[in-house]
């Protein structure tokens, strides 16, 4: 089966993003596919490159990393959302004339449709908040 | 087909499960997670319709992560079965859809 | 593919950025040829009221980007009715009035009815 | 001296001012605002117990700012006082100290 | 200049950052040579129950953290007592044997005495 | 009279460092001086240089740094929330290897202990959260 998942919170504040993670991990292991996670509202915050946790805390935007590096997931971050609340690519930084960006590699920023299309094209788009 | 809703919040601080109950149908299933997971207790706001509800043919899962996680495996009401991550999965194609309550 | 999409949308306006966010969301799923509606329930009917002047707290008033909706194509906008009796809002003080109002059993068949739910 | 509490979530989907309409003094005040403005509603739950606080001598106040942004003008109960953000800092001037409930 | 301040923890842990990054804050304010109190009550009561086994959801376990408290030199442990009976929560599940438990009315006075309230 | 403030949520997603704003302007205005407003939890994000919200959006993160150059205020992001959200001055970058740093300027990082010495300091700490 084909699932999707939209991701609402931010990974350490709140507990949702962990679960979607090991959603997204049981899942695959399971042998179905995941079409794209959706980050959105305080979720875009899932992507930045800039955390850096305790050693001895669980890194969640590593483990992100990690999973679409085995299982070459498509990990969309919402525009709207990340310019909002400050997280940016190489491109969106030029285009707001800022000095830096800090989009972690293996996700991307696209637009709301992104979501839609999850939707259109999967079996299952769980979403966790 | 039916409806998976999950909660992840608190029934003695939010109303979530209990607008999740007034609307759940009986085919449907619900799936504590996260600080829902405190929906298992007996004392929790909406534990008697939960149970009503389970009487009526609703199933009741938890996070066995969450419960273990709170220290509340020992405190499970009757009729709501612990399961995990995998299972969870497996519990989203038994129903057409999911609703995410939060 | 045609999905039948639903949006639950149960936050207040302005405290949280969730009922914008929720909004948003519908309008660019409009563009898409599917079936999308939109739910109001619990504390997410307080959209809908049209007395709202959000310029007090600088925020863009929501009361003013709803009517969007039925422009952008979104015909099926639904409301909790109970949602509304407990907070004692009559149907005359909502912005739209397009409303379908629904029981709690309606809306038990109206989310068994769906492909996908997007809750906020 | 007394207490100034402050409440920023709706009160029909948190318990914050339930919680602190328990612990309120007589000689205490009470400040709602963000969303926690949907208090002063008549139908708010606790809406019954406020009232009782307003008769031993609790003070009430709403933000304005806040009520006005959710169209809720028309709609305040007896004895809840709107006020602005400069009221409220004096507010705070009134009390020893401030608990806010969230 | 010793203040009186008392910390309130009314978060369950783990759903939320907030109860971890709240007894942070006890631990740092330790250092200084204040009269630091903090109190559980609400959902924060869940915090103190000894039977906690995080790992399973990779989080530092709180119940091994709270006995800090006291070896910081935190001597005022304060528990409403209704936020346990509502949960049916017996005080030989608590991680904590120093805990004063408080009722409403003495809250209320507690809360009157302080020089600063940190609320989470 | 001297106050302090402390504020534990995000701009945009939560109401709540707006609250806390339009506290401090009228405090200000009324001749009432502002030890210190002290950013933990969610709070952090007040402090990113690098949010682009859209142009007929209130700003909150330059309203606060307008407020700080015209009344010396003393903003500080607590480091132990920053690091774990992703909130980096330029020391910090470095010693963590970053690639880049979004602390805005007005703001600095410090410890916990800030918040603390604001409490002993002032007559009045209010929470926003």
């Amino acid at each position: 089966m084909i699932f999707s998942l939209a991701v609402y919170s931010a990974p350490y504040s709140s507990q949702a993003s962990y679960s979607a993670y090991q959603f997204a991990v049981s899942l695959l292991n399971q042998g179905h596919s995941l079409h794209r996670v959706f980050f959105y509202q305080d979720g875009v915050h899932n992507a930045t490159n800039l955390a850096a946790p305790p050693q001895d805390e669980f890194n969640l935007q590593k483990a992100w990393q990690r999973l679409a590096q085995d299982h070459h997931l498509d990990l969309v971050v919402c525009i709207a959302a990340a310019l909002r609340r400050g997280i940016l690519d190489e491109s969106e930084a030029k285009r707001y004339d800022k000095q830096s960006h800090n989009l972690a590699t293996e996700f991307c920023i696209s637009g709301l449709g992104q979501l839609v299309e999850a939707a259109v094209v999967s079996d299952r788009l769980i979403c966790f908040g | 087909m039916s409806t998976l809703h999950t909660i992840n919040k608190s029934p003695y601080t939010h109303n979530t499960l209990v607008s999740c109950l007034k609307v759940c149908s009986e085919r449907d299933g619900i799936l504590l997670l996260e600080d829902g997971v405190f929906g298992i207790l007996t004392s929790a706001p909406g534990a008697d319709e939960l149970q009503q509800l389970i009487q009526r043919g609703v199933k009741v899962f938890a996070l066995v992560n969450d419960i273990k996680a709170r220290g509340l495996e020992e405190k499970v009401a009757p009729n709501i079965e612990p399961i995990d991550y995998n299972a969870f999965v497996r519990l989203t194609l038994n129903h057409r859809c999911v609703q995410s309550w939060y | 593919m045609n999905k039948k999409i639903l949006l639950i949308s149960r936050q207040a306006p302005y405290g949280k950025s969730t009922a914008r966010e929720a909004i948003d969301i519908a309008l660019a799923a409009s563009v898409y040829d599917q079936n999308i509606g939109i739910l109001f329930m619990d504390d997410g009917v307080f959209q809908l009221l049209k007395s709202q002047q959000s310029q007090h707290i600088d925020q863009k008033n929501i009361a003013l980007i709803l009517p969007a909706l039925s422009l952008y194509g979104i015909e099926n906008i639904y409301v909790h009715r109970e949602s509304l009796d407990i907070r004692m809002i009559k149907t005359d003080e909502l912005i739209l009035d397009d409303l379908q109002l629904l029981d709690n059993n309606a809306i038990g068949n109206l989310l068994s009815q769906q492909d996908h739910l997007l809750s906020f």
